[in-house]
């Protein structure tokens, strides 16, 4: 019996206290004929070594790659305090804390956190985490439509050069609401978004552009010039970003005159592995006088009886299980444990310490950028300037090339065509801090036989 | 309380063994006006003060590892390290989510297996794990049924019905999927009242969101009549998967007639909750609703394990997270049903509704009023304290500090919203019946207190490292970040 | 700086608060010409990742074996709960509890060890942990030695089938002292210690003597025999076990009509991890009686100044802090981490469970052991009972048969002939529950394909 | 305090998902002679009961990872994760100790590099790393010593000198190896006194054992004035190692004049120390002593590396242990070294120095007494309380147990022996400024408390889980293990 600590004895003391003679009485409300007798088509149970047999033998086949894949998750040195520290039972198997006095070690985490992102961001305000970027960016989008009381129709500027996925999962998610989600093609040549290309596609009102930094293919937009284009047609400005480049790049408070209006992302790059896809989280950044409008949940500092500071979960009248059918938003559970890593994470590194590792980052793939070049048969797509990662292509089938680099335990990045047929045979490739100088001279003595 | 990180600061110090080499560092060709200038106002620490600083917050918290921690709604059970230690297996750790398939054999096989299991579990005919906690998986099943309905180019269904028990989420999940929320009253046996469905029905309605049990902590016994009047009418019903606990291998909600549900597999399979999350909600499917369920899913073929994504699925409602869910989350569910095996299934539902109902008797034997005395506990029940609160002036909020004075964690409060001064308890299946001996134990020691030294519960909690902290004001002038000042405006 | 947080500001105000102009005249006390300006032939320092990636290559080397060695050493399988727990920062960073009132957590854990240890050897009473299984038996020696008023000459009796590194310690040990050890072989036949041979060989009268349980080559000893004879000369028993038998086989304390005096052994099948041989932990049991001889420290249950139960360290007085050279032993620093793993091992295995795994290991040692005997040109040399481990003989160089199951990562066994040459070519093998019947199998497959 | 987890255990319960399968297990054929009748009372408990009691037991110590811990001579300095992290993958911890040398190089690869790191540290010749402890280590040297008369056909040498400031383990050391102990007094400044050196070697010298920095704090200046002292009457000397944080890289053993010492790893490699073990105590040997080192040793060849044994040493002492040490935290050992490299090794010695000297300052600017008032700190220092015993009958214990309530480890007290009422205070290198400074403001709070409310020093610890804790009784009638009663006796 797993987990369950009955002895027979309990079990019978137990029935007569409650006056049955079986444990089975105890489900008598249930209509019979309802009531199954078993499970089928179920494993039969392990015990924890041949689990553990089982799982080795399962995580084995996926590992001792090297990877060079980024679009959207990225691989970094984590150091190993974080994960020790964050998963220490008391963080880990608390549940949401409800009961502010007894939960006081994860509000106060959740409320550094809250400040860190701000900090880091250049916003005013962060809330304590939503489920990952992608969903992140939906609940901006959602959050921005909330506050626009000038527009009938919500109209949203969703470039495509923000990762296909992002924009996948805002369709998915808005689409459920009156909503007009309008592609702005990026400039063939930049990749980049231009106000030259916005001024003719864009109609004169709408509630809110999103901006990512860097985009998808991993070039740096012209912050500044689009917010301000985008504020001085009254529309709010959402930035997507990833965290760990706000150590190195210009962060979303301080984009144009104004600075973006909220600002969202994945916050993975910031302590969490790669781990398949998840749990990451996304995190949610923006004005003070907006906060009424901030989806989940936030931690605020306030003082107990005898005067002392104590944190409190806040302005749950926000929140689903408050306001109900009209809560900001119907999260609940979120990512916590990420974000107590991720606090952790930025507290070991500190800016000096994100900014080391984003400078690493761009130096490394400046490095292989430039043996790519030198490759005969692969240009670099975009000659704008990026952040990790950049868009090469390929003068031959880019799935031979994979297929070959795979065998050799490389994953040299990610194939585009896929998403954008039009851009040919290319690859979206990512360097950060974890490769070495033999790394890639690896990687391109591989492609080269491969190609 | 302890200082804050931003006060162990210091400008200049820093973790020196965590970055990186600096030989590279300063070659950056990024145009000035794209970089940052002031470098964000971060802590600056060593290691061992972070260490030490996360540690000691770590000790302030409750958590299942260190309390008794019955909050209704929550199934805080013991969380299996052996399935943490599976899961945090490097391989997993390092994989990328877009790696090829050739690379993901080993992942993809787990999360196929996991599909397959909560298929026999739910009775559904099609699974997809990607929803990261329970209120997306809502989110998802009834995006699914407004997929469902615009299919059938229906698109006059506006209103999803919910029950006045129901948890936040499902109003608020209808809310944001575009529809009206229409309350049905719950009758005083904790059952949905019947006529009042009927009189709500109508080709107006897209469907229903029902837990069963209910968050009443009771069995919804006229289901397949609820089924039968929503079906038809062309309603379909959604399933909070929320108390799965309770019936695990007992009773499955594809076959009471539910046409989509969610699982939250950080309650009913055993994943820690992080202090908030993460969770993870896959959502079940039968018939009428599989082809509508969000990608990717994982699909067997000859070859292998494959992908399947909106090429293979064209109805899919589509995708709802950048990669495929919390993939460590399902790892972990999917270790843990494998611990279980399908007997083990069943005795968890067993044995967290013998403990639920053990303690409902013995509170009641010792003078506390069941919200609904005539039926069985679930795996969890409500008690409410209406009368204590009339005649001694103390709430369930009171009896909540009270607890945590003792070392335990307080139940649910107020939550349903429709039992007046209410605690959910939810035991489950890990608490050994001593600990619920105990729990009894400190409740009738604070209903005699109630009596005798009042003050007692009202300034609770006095042992822990706050008294009780004011949330009003809190809210009323929220202070969510620290030292404002130091942002650096635009 | 690794690990140093002092900022440039706080050394010149240190420094001014000292009153010196730099770090380096706080060493001006040693003579100038011992001083070095550095050290030589030292790598230059890693930051984290690197020496993560570093460790993992060196680790990845030394892994994937099917390990069928043991000689002293065993592989169960150790809940993961065990480490997770054992690790808490709190538990691992924490000093040897000289102040007891920090330090209940320690304390009250080596309690319950001592009882748990005391209750599966049957004995009254345990200490709270030696270095290992080897350096225990010393100390064990080294006790009856103290305890023995009778004998000028201590001759102490140590068989030839204990573990050789069992006896090449306590030589190392022990014969820094005027003691006899005598050497009693073995039984060709049977491998155990026989009562004829002790007659023949033995003195009449002796300090101590040493029974293994098993002993090094697996086979169970008649125990109750031996302490009996032992006991009617006068001697002490000291009984040198495996302690996870111990849930399967008659404990110490119950051997003979009196029970072994001493009972000591290697913890390490308790919950330790094979970890390259080490930090394991040796325990040692006695009667209440000897207690004030037994070295190591101990945990003693005492009152607070309110009547509250607590911890101390106790009998402090038989240390060497206190006693310095009239101390029962040098040792100070122990093994507590081991123990504290060991106690949450033993609680959650409980009785039931260390029973159920001793049960399991050796059935699996008899499956292999019925399949090895059924393989042509291989013998069991031994044919007495046994626990988890046996030695077979085979007909051809034991050498060539490992160099080649070794390539194929398989480790069958361990090659006596170094400690035994008169054996001739012979492997002593282990099987424990970690292994499955397709193990069992690939073995024998593998065998039979080497030979 | 908590429950023992004995009172935890019901009779049947267990942790099931540990169990074995049992398909084999009733499968015994040892005779029933052999057999355990009766199972061995260990406590009955589920997984859950198990994590949850040592975790909060965990709680109830302080630790370096909680609080700042200057015990003096113990360097509790922080204890790098990321090394824990590099020693706990599963290929070390699944590696056999007897494996072949094949399946074994890359553990070898780090046990020979730790050789030769410490062989530079110490400015020795070889080294063994076979010692599981300090005290082991001393064992070895002064085994090894005796090996070294004794090859040379020198059985005259009965005695072993210790200085009187030296801790427990050298003389009881010296003992246990057979030598009868010689305390060599320690003159006003804290140095040995050379005359009372002089005066007791002779031919019947073995040799004798310092440690230097000592156990007082300073640096014996005339260390090689003491050497020669030794060496010109046939004696050997012996470094005891403890206080190598002090001199990391600033100055050598072996350049002293030392013949043989032994490292605490546990202490200047930053293992952790587990709340009393395991440490490391590798042993390094200068010319005269190298032959005699313990085996096993990790030698180096062109095809690998290999072990060195009695075969390839054939005037080693032997085994010290079953296999080789405390393997595991010897890799701590060497990750440690290679995050510091040499630079970042003599760092330590120097930021240790300079916060031992700072606190030295500030206490004695504060009024409090240093042992040794004229000499520099090392990495630690002593201060005497005597004066404030006399005037207000507080005792060093009495500060200890007050510090203990300001949440801070105390220093150590009353060792060295010689000094009376004193606390000997090592900071170590890793804790802030901050940390040192509050530790001084507390101490300067006591020394007020001392004068206006000595109790609250008398009555502390009042804010741990217990209160003092009666030693005497302890010692006078020991329960030492848990219900005596439930113990089979044969
Ligand atoms: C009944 C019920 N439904 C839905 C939810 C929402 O699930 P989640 O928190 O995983 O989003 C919860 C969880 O609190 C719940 O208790
Ligand atoms: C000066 C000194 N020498 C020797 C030792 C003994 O070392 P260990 O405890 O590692 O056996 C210690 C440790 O307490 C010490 O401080």
């Amino acid at each position: 019996m797993p987990f369950i600590p009955h002895t027979q004895q309990d079990v019978a003391e137990m029935l007569s206290v409650i006056g049955v003679d079986s444990i089975d009485v105890l489900f008598d409300e249930i209509p019979a004929d309802l009531r199954i007798s078993g499970l089928r088509d179920i494993p039969p149970a392990l015990n924890e070594m041949a689990l553990l047999r089982l799982a080795a033998t399962r995580a084995e086949q996926d590992s001792g790659k090297l990877c060079f894949i980024g679009a959207g998750a990225y691989e970094h040195h984590i150091p190993a305090a974080v994960w020790e520290v964050a998963t220490r039972g008391e963080f880990m198997t608390a549940y949401t804390p409800y009961q502010a006095e007894a939960s006081q070690g994860t509000l106060q985490v959740l409320y550094e956190y809250q400040t860190m992102m701000a900090r880091l961001m250049a916003m005013n305000v962060s809330n304590a985490s939503l489920y990952d970027g992608a969903s992140a960016l939906a609940e901006a989008i959602l959050m921005a439509m909330r506050l626009d009381k000038k527009n009938k129709i919500h109209r949203i500027v969703l470039p495509t050069n923000l990762h296909p996925h992002y924009r996948d999962t805002v369709h998915a998610i808005v689409r459920q609401r009156d909503t007009e989600l309008l592609a702005i093609p990026f400039d063939a040549h930049s990749g980049k978004i231009t106000v030259e290309m916005l001024e003719k596609m864009m109609p004169d009102t709408f509630t809110a552009f999103v901006i990512p930094q860097p985009n998808f293919f991993g070039v740096l937009e012209d912050i500044d010039t689009l917010t301000d284009w985008a504020h001085a047609r009254g529309a709010r400005v959402i930035a997507v970003v990833n965290p760990l480049a706000m150590a190195l790049l210009k962060p979303p408070g301080q984009w144009g005159k104004k600075g973006a209006d909220m600002a969202c992302g994945e916050g993975q790059p910031l302590g969490v592995p790669l781990a398949s896809g998840g749990p990451y989280y996304g995190f949610l950044c923006c004005r003070t006088e907006d906060i009424r409008q901030l989806p989940g949940r936030i931690a605020g500092r306030t003082r107990d009886t005898h005067g002392r500071n104590g944190f409190v979960l806040t302005l749950q009248a926000r929140e689903q299980h408050i306001r109900r059918a009209r809560a900001t938003s119907n999260i609940c559970t979120n990512q916590g444990l990420l974000v107590t890593a991720s606090t952790i994470y930025m507290s070991i590194m500190g800016a000096t310490g994100l900014r080391d590792v984003a400078l690493t980052c761009h130096a490394n793939a400046r490095l292989l950028r430039d043996k790519l070049k030198a490759v005969a048969g692969i240009r670099c797509y975009f000659e704008s300037a990026y952040f990790h990662e950049f868009l090469v292509q390929l003068n031959c089938p880019v799935d031979g090339v994979l297929t070959q680099l795979h065998k050799k335990n490389i994953q040299p990045g990610l194939a585009t065509k896929t998403y954008y047929p039009e851009l040919g045979e290319c690859l979206l490739v990512c360097v950060t801090e974890t490769k070495t100088p033999a790394d890639i001279d690896y990687f391109i003595q591989q492609l080269i036989c491969a190609m | 309380m302890p200082e804050l990180i931003f006060d162990l600061s210091r400008k200049g110090r820093c973790a020196h063994a965590q970055l990186p080499p600096n030989t590279l560092q300063n070659a950056t060709d990024i145009p000035a006006e794209l970089l940052r200038v002031q470098p964000a106002a971060l802590p600056e620490v060593s290691e061992l003060q972070a260490v030490r600083h996360f540690t000691r917050l770590s000790q302030l918290n409750f958590s299942i590892d260190t309390h008794f921690y019955p909050l209704g709604s929550c199934t805080m059970k013991y969380n299996p390290r052996g399935v943490h230690k599976a899961a945090q297996l490097p391989g997993f750790l390092q994989r990328h989510p877009l790696a090829p398939e050739s690379h993901s054999q080993g992942y993809m096989a787990c999360a196929y297996e996991l599909q397959e299991i909560l298929k026999s579990v739910t009775g559904m005919r099609a699974v997809s794990l990607t929803p990261m906690a329970g209120a997306q998986g809502e989110f998802t099943g009834v995006a699914m049924i407004r997929a469902y309905h615009h299919a059938r180019h229906d698109r006059a269904r506006t209103e999803m019905l919910v029950p006045d028990a129901a948890h936040g989420t499902n109003p608020a999940t209808a809310a944001q999927c575009g529809y009206t929320v229409r309350e049905i009253p719950t009758d005083a046996d904790g059952n949905v009242n019947i006529d009042a469905l009927r009189a709500a029905v109508g080709p107006q309605t897209a469907g229903i969101m029902l837990t069963n049990p209910s968050t009443l902590g009771v069995f919804e016994q006229k289901i397949k009549e609820i089924a039968a009047i929503l079906h038809d009418v062309g309603g379909l019903l959604y399933y909070d998967g929320a108390n799965l606990n309770a019936i695990l291998g007992k009773v499955r909600p594809g076959d009471m007639g539910f046409d989509v549900m969610h699982i939250n597999l950080h309650k009913t399979f055993a994943t820690p909750h992080g202090g908030g999350g993460p969770g993870s909600g896959p959502v079940a499917a039968g018939e009428r609703l599989a082809a509508f369920l969000p990608t990717p899913m994982v699909g067997k073929s000859a070859t292998g394990y494959e992908w399947l994504t909106a090429k293979a699925c064209p109805q899919t409602i589509g995708r709802l997270s950048t990669f495929m869910g919390n993939a460590g989350i399902l790892l972990r569910a999917h270790f843990y049903a494998r611990l279980l095996g399908a007997a083990g299934m069943q005795r968890v539902a067993e044995f967290a509704t013998l403990n639920a109902n053990y303690m409902l008797k013995r509170l009641t034997a010792a003078g506390f009023n069941a919200a609904f005395p005539k039926r069985r506990a679930s795996h969890e029940f409500i008690i409410t304290l209406k009368k204590e609160a009339k005649e001694y002036h103390i709430s369930a909020l009171d009896v909540a500090k009270r607890l945590l004075d003792a070392g335990m964690h307080a139940p649910t409060m107020y939550f349903p919203l429709l039992v007046p001064e209410c605690l959910l308890i939810e035991p489950t299946e890990t608490e050994t019946r001593e600990v619920l001996d105990a729990f009894v134990a400190t409740m009738i020691l604070i209903l005699k207190e109630m009596q005798t030294q009042p003050d007692k519960i009202k300034q609770a909690p006095q042992y822990l490292p706050v008294s009780r902290l004011d949330e009003v004001a809190a809210a009323r002038e929220p202070e969510v970040v620290a030292g404002q000042e130091v942002i650096e405006h635009a």
